[in-house]
Protein backbone atom coordinates (compact mmCIF):
# COMPACT_ATOMS: atom_id res chain seq x y z
CA UNK A 1 0.00 0.00 0.00
CA UNK A 2 1.52 3.15 -1.38
CA UNK A 3 1.10 7.22 0.08
CA UNK A 4 2.42 10.05 -1.27
CA UNK A 5 4.34 12.45 1.08
CA UNK A 6 5.04 15.77 0.46
CA UNK A 7 7.28 18.14 2.60
CA UNK A 8 7.27 21.89 2.43
CA UNK A 9 9.22 24.71 3.80
CA UNK A 10 11.81 24.52 5.74
CA UNK A 11 11.07 20.80 6.35
CA UNK A 12 11.13 20.48 2.83
CA UNK A 13 15.28 21.75 3.43
CA UNK A 14 15.79 19.73 6.42
CA UNK A 15 14.54 16.31 4.26
CA UNK A 16 16.28 17.10 1.13
CA UNK A 17 13.52 16.58 -0.89
CA UNK A 18 9.64 18.10 -1.59
CA UNK A 19 8.17 14.64 -2.53
CA UNK A 20 8.57 10.99 -2.21
CA UNK A 21 6.48 7.66 -2.42
CA UNK A 22 6.23 5.36 0.92
CA UNK A 23 5.23 1.81 0.91
CA UNK A 24 3.62 1.39 4.17
CA UNK A 25 3.66 -2.04 4.16
CA UNK A 26 6.80 -2.25 5.70
CA UNK A 27 5.90 1.25 7.94
CA UNK A 28 2.85 0.39 8.88
CA UNK A 29 -0.52 1.84 8.14
CA UNK A 30 -1.27 3.57 11.40
CA UNK A 31 -1.24 7.79 11.12
CA UNK A 32 1.28 7.43 14.18
CA UNK A 33 3.63 4.69 12.14
CA UNK A 34 4.15 7.57 9.29
CA UNK A 35 4.98 10.14 11.23
CA UNK A 36 7.47 8.64 13.37
CA UNK A 37 9.35 6.88 10.87
CA UNK A 38 9.60 10.15 8.81
CA UNK A 39 10.46 12.14 11.62
CA UNK A 40 13.14 10.02 12.56
CA UNK A 41 14.48 9.36 9.04
CA UNK A 42 14.88 12.83 8.75
CA UNK A 43 15.58 13.99 11.98
CA UNK A 44 12.78 16.12 12.17
CA UNK A 45 12.19 17.72 15.64
CA UNK A 46 8.30 18.49 15.86
CA UNK A 47 8.98 21.48 18.48
CA UNK A 48 4.61 21.76 18.21
CA UNK A 49 4.16 23.69 15.64
CA UNK A 50 4.61 20.83 13.03
CA UNK A 51 1.03 20.51 11.27
CA UNK A 52 0.84 17.18 9.36
CA UNK A 53 -2.29 17.18 6.76
CA UNK A 54 -4.23 14.02 5.01
CA UNK A 55 -5.81 14.84 1.49
CA UNK A 56 -5.06 18.80 2.55
CA UNK A 57 -7.07 18.37 5.52
CA UNK A 58 -5.46 18.75 9.09
CA UNK A 59 -6.23 16.92 12.58
CA UNK A 60 -7.68 14.08 10.94
CA UNK A 61 -4.77 11.26 12.43
CA UNK A 62 -7.18 7.86 10.95
CA UNK A 63 -5.49 5.22 9.53
CA UNK A 64 -3.98 5.66 5.87
CA UNK A 65 -5.19 4.25 2.62
CA UNK A 66 -3.77 3.34 -0.81
CA UNK A 67 -2.94 7.03 -2.53
CA UNK A 68 -3.49 9.13 0.28
CA UNK A 69 -1.12 12.02 0.17
CA UNK A 70 0.16 12.80 3.50
CA UNK A 71 1.96 16.67 3.71
CA UNK A 72 3.89 17.90 6.33
CA UNK A 73 4.16 21.82 7.07
CA UNK A 74 6.35 23.78 9.21
CA UNK A 75 4.50 27.18 10.51
CA UNK A 76 2.48 28.90 7.92
CA UNK A 77 3.90 32.06 7.06
CA UNK A 78 1.25 34.04 4.50
CA UNK A 79 0.70 37.72 4.28
CA UNK B 1 -24.30 36.48 -5.28
CA UNK B 2 -23.18 34.97 -8.40
CA UNK B 3 -19.62 35.91 -7.77
CA UNK B 4 -19.86 33.80 -4.61
CA UNK B 5 -19.59 30.21 -6.31
CA UNK B 6 -16.38 31.46 -8.74
CA UNK B 7 -13.71 29.59 -7.75
CA UNK B 8 -10.96 32.59 -8.19
CA UNK B 9 -6.95 31.99 -8.66
CA UNK B 10 -5.65 33.80 -5.90
CA UNK B 11 -1.96 32.61 -6.18
CA UNK B 12 0.31 34.76 -9.19
CA UNK B 13 4.02 34.61 -9.49
CA UNK B 14 5.79 37.56 -8.17
CA UNK B 15 5.02 41.01 -6.48
CA UNK B 16 1.40 42.31 -6.79
CA UNK B 17 1.51 45.46 -8.85
CA UNK B 18 -0.07 48.65 -7.67
CA UNK B 19 -1.32 48.93 -11.13
CA UNK B 20 -3.36 45.50 -10.64
CA UNK B 21 -4.98 46.90 -7.70
CA UNK B 22 -5.68 49.93 -9.59
CA UNK B 23 -7.53 47.76 -12.25
CA UNK B 24 -9.26 45.84 -9.45
CA UNK B 25 -11.04 49.29 -8.51
CA UNK B 26 -11.64 50.12 -11.50
CA UNK B 27 -13.78 47.04 -12.05
CA UNK B 28 -16.05 48.05 -8.97
CA UNK B 29 -17.30 51.25 -10.02
CA UNK B 30 -19.65 49.83 -12.24
CA UNK B 31 -21.15 48.34 -8.83
CA UNK B 32 -22.87 51.34 -7.71
CA UNK B 33 -24.40 49.38 -4.59
CA UNK B 34 -21.01 49.76 -3.46
CA UNK B 35 -20.49 52.23 -0.79
CA UNK B 36 -17.45 51.33 0.94
CA UNK B 37 -14.14 49.26 -0.14
CA UNK B 38 -11.58 47.91 2.80
CA UNK B 39 -8.11 47.11 1.08
CA UNK B 40 -5.47 45.05 3.09
CA UNK B 41 -1.98 45.15 1.53
CA UNK B 42 1.03 43.00 2.69
CA UNK B 43 4.42 44.83 1.91
CA UNK B 44 7.49 42.57 2.54
CA UNK B 45 10.12 44.26 5.30
CA UNK B 46 13.88 44.95 5.14
CA UNK B 47 13.97 43.60 8.50
CA UNK B 48 17.42 43.70 9.95
CA UNK B 49 18.23 40.30 12.14
CA UNK B 50 21.45 39.69 13.75
CA UNK B 51 23.16 42.65 11.66
CA UNK B 52 21.71 41.24 7.95
CA UNK B 53 19.13 42.81 6.67
CA UNK B 54 16.22 40.76 4.77
CA UNK B 55 16.03 41.69 0.65
CA UNK B 56 13.19 39.53 -0.13
CA UNK B 57 10.81 36.79 0.82
CA UNK B 58 10.77 33.85 -1.30
CA UNK B 59 6.76 32.53 -0.99
CA UNK B 60 6.01 28.98 -1.62
CA UNK B 61 2.69 27.30 -0.58
CA UNK B 62 0.96 23.66 -0.40
CA UNK B 63 -1.31 25.14 -3.70
CA UNK B 64 -3.93 22.36 -3.43
CA UNK B 65 -4.73 22.51 0.17
CA UNK B 66 -4.23 26.45 -0.02
CA UNK B 67 -6.44 26.81 -2.46
CA UNK B 68 -9.24 24.89 -0.57
CA UNK B 69 -8.70 27.26 2.60
CA UNK B 70 -8.99 30.36 0.83
CA UNK B 71 -12.25 28.99 -0.54
CA UNK B 72 -13.48 28.25 2.98
CA UNK B 73 -12.36 31.09 4.27
CA UNK B 74 -14.29 32.56 1.34
CA UNK B 75 -17.34 31.25 2.16
CA UNK B 76 -17.05 31.83 5.85
CA UNK B 77 -16.77 35.39 5.31
CA UNK B 78 -20.24 35.73 2.26
CA UNK B 79 -21.58 33.69 5.64
CA UNK B 80 -20.38 36.49 7.90
CA UNK B 81 -20.70 39.67 6.85
CA UNK B 82 -22.65 41.45 3.99
CA UNK B 83 -20.36 41.51 1.14
CA UNK B 84 -21.01 43.02 -2.53
CA UNK B 85 -17.63 41.92 -3.32
CA UNK B 86 -14.37 39.68 -1.79
CA UNK B 87 -10.82 39.28 -3.71
CA UNK B 88 -7.78 37.76 -2.48
CA UNK B 89 -4.28 37.57 -4.27
CA UNK B 90 -0.93 36.08 -2.57
CA UNK B 91 2.26 35.81 -4.27
CA UNK B 92 4.47 33.15 -4.88
CA UNK B 93 8.16 32.84 -5.70
CA UNK B 94 10.02 36.15 -4.63
CA UNK B 95 9.17 39.46 -3.29
CA UNK B 96 11.33 42.08 -3.07
CA UNK B 97 11.43 44.02 0.46
CA UNK B 98 8.91 47.30 -0.30
CA UNK B 99 6.92 45.06 -2.86
CA UNK B 100 3.52 43.91 -1.90
CA UNK B 101 2.58 40.42 -1.56
CA UNK B 102 -0.87 40.27 -0.05
CA UNK B 103 -3.76 41.96 -1.11
CA UNK B 104 -7.58 41.17 0.15
CA UNK B 105 -9.90 43.86 -1.16
CA UNK B 106 -13.72 43.79 0.21
CA UNK B 107 -16.55 45.81 -0.75
CA UNK B 108 -19.98 46.47 0.90
CA UNK B 109 -23.08 48.98 0.83
CA UNK B 110 -21.82 49.92 4.10
CA UNK B 111 -17.98 50.65 5.54
CA UNK B 112 -18.74 48.11 8.83
CA UNK B 113 -18.34 44.94 6.65
CA UNK B 114 -16.25 45.91 4.06
CA UNK B 115 -13.59 46.71 7.02
CA UNK B 116 -14.56 43.51 9.14
CA UNK B 117 -14.19 41.45 6.84
CA UNK B 118 -11.34 42.52 5.47
CA UNK B 119 -9.60 41.75 8.72
CA UNK B 120 -10.91 38.46 9.04
CA UNK B 121 -9.70 37.45 6.25
CA UNK B 122 -6.24 38.73 6.67
CA UNK B 123 -6.36 36.63 10.44
CA UNK B 124 -7.39 33.57 8.49
CA UNK B 125 -5.16 34.02 5.76
CA UNK B 126 -2.05 34.16 8.12
CA UNK B 127 -3.80 31.25 10.37
CA UNK B 128 -5.34 28.79 8.14
CA UNK B 129 -3.67 29.23 4.84
CA UNK B 130 -0.09 26.66 4.30
CA UNK B 131 2.05 29.37 2.73
CA UNK B 132 5.81 29.32 3.69
CA UNK B 133 8.43 32.12 3.56
CA UNK B 134 11.86 31.73 3.13
CA UNK B 135 13.27 35.60 4.75
CA UNK B 136 16.47 35.57 1.78
CA UNK B 137 18.87 38.25 3.28
CA UNK B 138 21.67 40.01 1.22
CA UNK B 139 23.99 37.44 1.65
CA UNK B 140 21.97 35.16 0.48
CA UNK B 141 21.54 33.26 3.24
CA UNK B 142 18.15 32.76 4.39
CA UNK B 143 15.58 32.31 7.28
CA UNK B 144 11.96 30.79 7.39
CA UNK B 145 9.28 33.40 8.47
CA UNK B 146 6.90 32.35 11.39
CA UNK B 147 3.37 34.67 11.33
CA UNK B 148 2.70 36.01 14.64
CA UNK C 1 7.72 60.83 11.98
CA UNK C 2 8.43 64.16 9.98
CA UNK C 3 5.41 63.48 7.60
CA UNK C 4 3.90 64.06 11.16
CA UNK C 5 3.99 68.24 10.76
CA UNK C 6 3.69 68.34 7.05
CA UNK C 7 0.59 69.90 6.76
CA UNK C 8 -1.31 68.32 4.05
CA UNK C 9 -3.69 68.78 0.99
CA UNK C 10 -7.21 66.06 1.91
CA UNK C 11 -9.26 67.84 -0.85
CA UNK C 12 -9.35 67.71 -4.56
CA UNK C 13 -11.57 68.90 -6.87
CA UNK C 14 -13.73 65.84 -8.53
CA UNK C 15 -13.64 62.05 -7.98
CA UNK C 16 -10.31 60.17 -6.79
CA UNK C 17 -9.02 57.90 -9.67
CA UNK C 18 -7.84 54.33 -8.99
CA UNK C 19 -4.36 56.15 -10.60
CA UNK C 20 -3.84 58.33 -7.56
CA UNK C 21 -4.53 55.45 -5.64
CA UNK C 22 -2.26 53.04 -7.46
CA UNK C 23 0.56 56.05 -7.39
CA UNK C 24 0.35 56.40 -3.54
CA UNK C 25 0.76 52.99 -3.12
CA UNK C 26 3.95 52.67 -5.41
CA UNK C 27 5.33 55.86 -3.49
CA UNK C 28 5.56 53.71 -0.55
CA UNK C 29 7.66 51.01 -2.21
CA UNK C 30 10.89 52.55 -0.99
CA UNK C 31 9.73 52.73 2.45
CA UNK C 32 11.09 48.97 3.20
CA UNK C 33 9.71 49.50 7.10
CA UNK C 34 6.36 49.23 6.18
CA UNK C 35 5.02 45.43 6.53
CA UNK C 36 1.27 46.81 6.36
CA UNK C 37 -0.76 49.31 4.41
CA UNK C 38 -4.93 49.35 5.23
CA UNK C 39 -6.99 51.53 2.65
CA UNK C 40 -10.54 52.46 2.96
CA UNK C 41 -12.25 54.23 0.09
CA UNK C 42 -15.74 55.66 0.05
CA UNK C 43 -17.65 54.73 -3.32
CA UNK C 44 -20.76 57.09 -3.87
CA UNK C 45 -23.87 54.59 -4.15
CA UNK C 46 -26.82 54.61 -6.84
CA UNK C 47 -29.51 54.92 -3.88
CA UNK C 48 -33.22 54.84 -4.83
CA UNK C 49 -35.15 56.96 -2.76
CA UNK C 50 -38.49 57.10 -3.42
CA UNK C 51 -38.67 55.80 -6.90
CA UNK C 52 -35.27 58.24 -7.65
CA UNK C 53 -32.12 57.30 -8.24
CA UNK C 54 -28.88 59.16 -7.23
CA UNK C 55 -26.65 59.86 -10.11
CA UNK C 56 -23.97 61.40 -8.20
CA UNK C 57 -22.86 63.77 -4.40
CA UNK C 58 -22.03 67.29 -4.89
CA UNK C 59 -19.54 67.64 -2.22
CA UNK C 60 -19.43 71.29 -0.40
CA UNK C 61 -16.88 71.64 2.69
CA UNK C 62 -16.35 74.84 5.13
CA UNK C 63 -13.08 74.41 4.06
CA UNK C 64 -10.81 76.36 6.68
CA UNK C 65 -12.41 74.75 9.42
CA UNK C 66 -12.61 71.04 7.59
CA UNK C 67 -8.54 71.57 7.14
CA UNK C 68 -8.37 72.09 11.01
CA UNK C 69 -10.52 68.98 11.63
CA UNK C 70 -8.07 66.83 9.22
CA UNK C 71 -5.03 68.26 11.06
CA UNK C 72 -6.55 67.69 14.37
CA UNK C 73 -8.00 63.52 13.77
CA UNK C 74 -4.18 62.85 11.85
CA UNK C 75 -2.45 64.42 14.67
CA UNK C 76 -4.61 62.00 17.27
CA UNK C 77 -3.89 58.68 15.10
CA UNK C 78 -0.48 59.57 15.56
CA UNK C 79 -0.43 59.77 18.85
CA UNK C 80 -2.81 56.76 19.12
CA UNK C 81 -1.25 54.65 16.61
CA UNK C 82 2.48 53.40 15.56
CA UNK C 83 2.23 54.38 12.17
CA UNK C 84 4.94 54.96 9.49
CA UNK C 85 2.62 56.79 6.94
CA UNK C 86 -0.76 58.45 6.88
CA UNK C 87 -2.95 59.74 3.82
CA UNK C 88 -6.37 61.33 3.50
CA UNK C 89 -8.30 62.77 0.40
CA UNK C 90 -11.58 63.90 -0.09
CA UNK C 91 -13.47 64.98 -2.82
CA UNK C 92 -15.27 68.50 -3.63
CA UNK C 93 -18.03 68.77 -6.22
CA UNK C 94 -19.69 66.32 -8.45
CA UNK C 95 -18.49 63.04 -7.91
CA UNK C 96 -20.94 60.35 -9.73
CA UNK C 97 -22.25 56.86 -8.75
CA UNK C 98 -19.56 54.46 -8.53
CA UNK C 99 -16.93 56.84 -8.43
CA UNK C 100 -14.58 58.01 -5.22
CA UNK C 101 -15.05 60.25 -2.58
CA UNK C 102 -12.80 59.28 0.32
CA UNK C 103 -9.51 57.54 0.10
CA UNK C 104 -7.69 56.55 3.73
CA UNK C 105 -4.62 55.18 3.45
CA UNK C 106 -2.56 54.12 6.64
CA UNK C 107 1.06 52.04 6.93
CA UNK C 108 2.56 50.67 9.77
CA UNK C 109 5.00 48.30 10.21
CA UNK C 110 2.09 45.87 11.56
CA UNK C 111 -1.04 44.75 11.03
CA UNK C 112 -2.68 45.96 13.78
CA UNK C 113 -1.72 49.39 14.13
CA UNK C 114 -3.04 50.06 10.34
CA UNK C 115 -5.98 48.63 10.33
CA UNK C 116 -7.29 50.53 13.39
CA UNK C 117 -5.48 53.75 12.61
CA UNK C 118 -7.48 53.15 8.95
CA UNK C 119 -10.97 52.34 10.95
CA UNK C 120 -10.31 55.27 13.31
CA UNK C 121 -9.61 57.96 10.95
CA UNK C 122 -12.71 56.97 8.80
CA UNK C 123 -15.48 57.30 12.07
CA UNK C 124 -13.50 60.76 13.00
CA UNK C 125 -14.18 62.11 9.51
CA UNK C 126 -17.52 61.40 9.03
CA UNK C 127 -18.49 62.96 12.79
CA UNK C 128 -16.26 65.44 12.63
CA UNK C 129 -15.56 67.21 9.91
CA UNK C 130 -17.71 69.70 8.17
CA UNK C 131 -18.41 68.31 4.77
CA UNK C 132 -21.91 68.01 2.75
CA UNK C 133 -23.11 66.31 0.49
CA UNK C 134 -26.27 66.97 -1.94
CA UNK C 135 -27.43 63.71 -3.46
CA UNK C 136 -28.41 64.79 -6.67
CA UNK C 137 -30.89 62.12 -8.44
CA UNK C 138 -31.54 61.73 -11.92
CA UNK C 139 -34.54 64.30 -12.75
CA UNK C 140 -32.09 67.06 -11.12
CA UNK C 141 -33.70 67.35 -8.07
CA UNK C 142 -32.30 66.45 -4.61
CA UNK C 143 -31.78 65.59 -1.13
CA UNK C 144 -28.97 66.46 1.50
CA UNK C 145 -26.89 63.23 2.96
CA UNK C 146 -26.79 62.51 6.24
CA UNK C 147 -23.99 60.78 7.49
CA UNK C 148 -25.36 57.33 9.82
CA UNK D 1 -19.60 95.43 15.69
CA UNK D 2 -19.48 93.65 12.63
CA UNK D 3 -19.20 89.90 12.32
CA UNK D 4 -19.23 87.94 9.57
CA UNK D 5 -22.09 84.80 9.53
CA UNK D 6 -21.60 81.59 7.22
CA UNK D 7 -24.12 79.18 5.57
CA UNK D 8 -23.84 75.72 4.33
CA UNK D 9 -25.48 72.73 2.56
CA UNK D 10 -29.37 72.35 3.34
CA UNK D 11 -28.88 75.72 5.36
CA UNK D 12 -27.41 77.74 2.71
CA UNK D 13 -29.81 76.49 0.52
CA UNK D 14 -32.79 77.40 2.91
CA UNK D 15 -30.88 80.83 3.56
CA UNK D 16 -30.34 81.74 -0.53
CA UNK D 17 -26.44 82.75 0.22
CA UNK D 18 -23.30 81.39 1.63
CA UNK D 19 -22.33 84.25 3.67
CA UNK D 20 -23.30 87.62 5.05
CA UNK D 21 -22.19 90.40 7.27
CA UNK D 22 -24.24 91.44 10.51
CA UNK D 23 -24.17 94.56 12.23
CA UNK D 24 -24.32 93.07 16.09
CA UNK D 25 -25.38 97.04 17.37
CA UNK D 26 -28.76 95.70 16.63
CA UNK D 27 -29.14 92.46 17.00
CA UNK D 28 -27.26 92.29 20.27
CA UNK D 29 -23.71 90.64 20.37
CA UNK D 30 -24.49 87.53 22.55
CA UNK D 31 -24.08 84.24 20.84
CA UNK D 32 -27.73 83.56 21.62
CA UNK D 33 -29.08 86.68 20.13
CA UNK D 34 -27.65 86.02 16.63
CA UNK D 35 -28.40 82.31 16.42
CA UNK D 36 -32.06 83.20 17.43
CA UNK D 37 -32.11 86.30 14.68
CA UNK D 38 -30.65 84.22 12.03
CA UNK D 39 -33.37 81.33 12.90
CA UNK D 40 -36.27 83.35 12.66
CA UNK D 41 -34.96 85.63 10.04
CA UNK D 42 -34.62 82.64 7.35
CA UNK D 43 -37.29 80.17 9.00
CA UNK D 44 -34.60 77.82 10.05
CA UNK D 45 -35.85 74.95 12.68
CA UNK D 46 -33.63 73.62 15.01
CA UNK D 47 -34.48 69.80 14.92
CA UNK D 48 -31.16 69.23 17.30
CA UNK D 49 -28.91 68.20 14.34
CA UNK D 50 -28.12 71.80 13.78
CA UNK D 51 -23.93 72.88 15.09
CA UNK D 52 -22.51 75.93 14.96
CA UNK D 53 -19.11 77.28 14.79
CA UNK D 54 -16.98 80.41 15.89
CA UNK D 55 -13.98 80.92 14.02
CA UNK D 56 -14.21 77.27 13.19
CA UNK D 57 -14.84 75.85 16.35
CA UNK D 58 -17.89 73.79 17.63
CA UNK D 59 -19.68 74.73 21.45
CA UNK D 60 -18.22 77.86 21.93
CA UNK D 61 -21.39 79.87 22.51
CA UNK D 62 -19.26 83.06 23.93
CA UNK D 63 -19.88 86.48 23.60
CA UNK D 64 -19.13 87.32 19.77
CA UNK D 65 -16.21 89.94 19.29
CA UNK D 66 -15.76 92.04 16.24
CA UNK D 67 -14.55 90.07 13.15
CA UNK D 68 -15.81 86.78 14.78
CA UNK D 69 -16.76 84.46 12.02
CA UNK D 70 -19.99 82.42 12.79
CA UNK D 71 -20.99 79.26 10.52
CA UNK D 72 -24.15 77.57 10.77
CA UNK D 73 -23.66 74.13 9.86
CA UNK D 74 -26.55 70.90 9.00
CA UNK D 75 -25.30 67.36 9.37
CA UNK D 76 -21.92 66.25 8.18
CA UNK D 77 -22.00 64.07 5.43
CA UNK D 78 -18.45 63.44 4.58
CA UNK D 79 -17.12 60.37 3.12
Amino acid sequence: MKVTVRYFGAIAEKVGKTEEELDLSTIGSDFQDLKEHCLSTYQITDDGTLQIAINQELGLKRPLKEGDEVAFLPPFAGG
Amino acid sequence: MSEKKKPKKVFQQGPISPEKIATSIANHQSKTNIGAHSIFLGQVRADEIDGKTVQAIDYSAYEEMAEKEFYNIREAAFEKFDLTCMHIYHSLGPVKAGEICLFVFTSSANRKAATDACSYLVEEIKAKVPIFGKEVFEDETHQWKVNI
